[in-house]
């Protein structure tokens, strides 16, 4: 029965810890290729939530109850607390100093 | 094993976002590069005191995770009062 | 393993360095440091060196940035052109790095623990740590009580060119007109860094004092909590704007934890002249050495998180307070 | 194994490369805040070489494990010395920059030779 426990909270950590890593590496590469910046923000705040949701739950997972499990915590939220603040606070300014979003790249898709 | 590969995924975002930042073009992709580099680097240092087995040395990827915003938003409150003093938005 | 993940980053580091040197975005060069500094981090904490690489992330994280950001603010942010003598200085840099590369095949290579570097005190630090001092971290070891006078002088070299930052930047303690800093605005119009930043602000000063004083079982120590804590500050000061900052720890305060702790450090010195031992033999403290050590590496510790702190806050505000309204030189 | 030992070097020549970039950063550059960052490039790249020679294979960070046996750890005495000095490296940056910021204020410049013809 623990055996099994084990396994299956091994399992579970490997597919958070998997989707972590597959989140970071699309937020990476929509970072390089997306056309403009504000297409860049959205990739670039994947990586600052889901990815860091993912890789520290799934760790969380594997460290089991003890004080790295607890480290991990305080690092996952502090993460969750001020990544979204910085892509906020970018994408404010940018549009505040009167950078527009790109769209002509879309209509030229949509007609 | 598992962790290695992580920390793979991790470095080459960190790549990306270093080719990013170098290409520009506007001074926020740049930011928007730097501070992607800060949230990775708290996540490779968790990463890494997992697959080096010293769990205890967690406290780096905490102190990241706490102060990497600092950076961004002095960059922002300087940046921005350049862009009042100037008059122009362009940045670059 | 470890020599994939250093060629991976030492080669990003190397790229880093050329952008940085490259750019001529003054703006751009200072953000890249930053990244520089990251890399930098990592690359320690694979070396095996996690407390440098605390210190590093504590220092390279915050302060550089803000530091390099407001005297940037004050002077430019487009280097003009120039070409002259490039090709002189790149035929010397060129020359000079082959003649050190050429220079590193009689080194011992990396992790050989043959290598003379480890033979001579290193070993004698590492046996006797925990029997002697009764913690774990030989780097506080070595750094509080081994190699006291070190610590002592690189304490002192930070309040000097603390005190000559406000010196040249003639930020007295005054409250005439011409030293009250306007309100800085950049930040006016952001509602939620604001309130993400003060809930933010009490937990890094709660981690710096952890820092701070788990410093002997962990990486950590003086140097890097005080750096931590200023940054805490520093923080408080790009939301809130300089004269909230200045209200809640004053010019004075700061100068008082510079000299407190840098006096601190002198006076536990002193103190054990006085009880019969040597300048910075903290074993004569108390009846037993170990506890006596301990006792003494806290204090001292004490002294230098303040005095760090101190130092990194008006370095800060010396700056901070000059770009914010400073019209009154005229020199 | 030939390949590794030969790699064993790369943190060297990485030092190298990354104080000459400093160093040309600091004699070809005219602008001053330019002259102050190859300064802490090269300052950097002195701190890397410190660490690089404190690591042993096999070992770890130097926080003795009471439980293990015949554990290596790597030379504390390069790591205190450079804990210290990143510090005292951020101080005198900033001294620097107070002076580059002084200079700015006199001559309404940070380019070297503007200033050089000033005077």
């Amino acid at each position: 029965m623990i055996e099994g426990l084990h396994l299956f909270v091994d399992i579970v950590s490997w597919i958070l810890l998997i989707i972590g890593s597959i989140c970071v590496l699309i937020g990476g590469i929509g970072v390089l290729r997306m056309p403009d910046f504000y297409s860049r923000l959205h990739a670039a705040s994947l990586t600052d939530t889901m990815a860091t949701l993912a890789l520290l739950s799934g760790m969380i997972l594997q460290a089991g109850f003890s004080l790295a499990a607890a480290k991990l915590f305080a690092i996952m939220l502090f993460l969750l607390l001020t990544g979204p603040t910085a892509t906020y606070a970018l994408a404010n300014s940018a549009l505040l100093s009167g950078y527009k979003p790109k769209t002509d790249v879309l209509e030229k898709k949509v007609s | 094993m598992i962790f290695a590969g992580v920390s793979c995924a991790i470095l080459v975002t960190m790549v990306l976002a270093i080719a990013r930042a170098i290409k520009g073009p506007t001074v926020y992709d740049r930011l928007l590069a730097v501070n992607m580099f800060g949230t990775k680097t708290a996540l490779l240092l968790a990463v890494i005191a997992f697959l080096f087995g010293r769990a205890d040395f967690l406290d780096l990827a905490l102190a990241y995770a706490l102060i990497n915003l600092v950076g961004v938003l002095a960059v922002l409150e300087f940046f921005q009062n350049r862009i009042d003093a100037n008059g122009d938005a362009s940045g670059d | 393993m470890t020599i994939i993940f250093a060629i991976f980053l030492l080669t990003m580091l190397v790229i880093t360095a050329v952008a940085i040197v490259q750019s001529s975005n003054l703006f751009v060069s200072v953000m890249l440091t930053s990244i520089f500094s990251l890399l930098m981090s990592i690359n320690f904490f694979v070396l095996d060196a996690a407390d440098v690489a605390l210190t590093e992330a504590a220092v390279g994280a915050g302060i550089t940035t803000v530091i390099f950001l407001s005297a940037l603010a004050l002077t430019a942010t487009q280097e003009k052109p120039n070409s002259s003598g490039r090709g002189i200085a790149l035929v010397v840099v060129g020359l000079t790095a082959s003649l050190i590369i050429y220079a590193t095949f009689d080194k011992p290579r990396l992790g050989d623990p043959n290598a003379p570097v480890h033979q001579h005190v290193a070993p004698y630090y590492l046996d006797n740590t925990m029997e002697q001092m009764g913690f774990p971290n030989v780097v506080t070891a070595v750094l509080s009580s081994y190699r006291g006078y070190d610590t002592l002088g690189e304490v002192f070299v930070v309040f000097a060119a603390c005190i000559g930052v406000l010196f040249i930047l003639d930020a007295r303690t005054g409250t005439g007109p011409m030293y009250v800093a306007r309100q800085m605005t950049g930040l006016r119009h952001h509602l939620i860094p604001q309130v993400v930043a003060r809930i933010l602000v009490p937990f890094i000063v709660l981690f710096g004092l952890y820092v701070q004083f788990h410093g002997e079982y962990g990486p950590g120590g003086g140097f890097q909590a005080g750096a931590i804590i200023a940054t805490a500050f520093i923080l408080y000061a790009l939301i809130e704007g300089e004269q909230a900052a200045l209200r809640a720890v004053p010019r004075s305060a700061q100068l008082g934890l510079v000299i407190c702790g840098a006096l601190l450090f002198g006076m536990v010195g002193v103190l054990c002249m006085i009880m019969g031992g040597e300048f910075l033999d903290y074993s004569v403290l108390m009846e037993n050495p170990v506890t006596a050590r301990q006792i003494g590496i806290i204090v001292i510790e004490a002294g230098v998180g303040m005095a760090v702190c101190g130092a990194m806050l008006s370095i800060f505000h010396a700056f901070a307070a000059r770009s914010a309204g400073d019209t009154h030189e005229t020199v | 194994m030939k390949l590794f030992e030969f790699l064993g070097y790369y943190n060297y020549w990485v030092f190298a490369v990354l104080l000459m970039i400093g160093f040309y950063a600091v004699i070809a550059k005219a602008n001053l805040i330019k002259k102050l960052i190859g300064l802490s490039l090269f300052q950097s790249a002195v701190f890397l070489m410190y660490i690089s020679m404190d690591k042993v294979e096999g070992g770890t960070a130097p926080i003795i494990k009471p439980d293990a046996v015949d554990q290596l750890y790597s030379n504390p005495l390069p790591q205190v010395l450079i804990l210290t000095a990143i510090v005292v490296g951020v101080s005198t940056l900033a001294l620097g920059l107070a002076i580059v910021v002084r200079i700015k204020e006199r001559y309404g410049t940070i380019e070297e030779n503007e200033i050089l013809d000033a005077d």
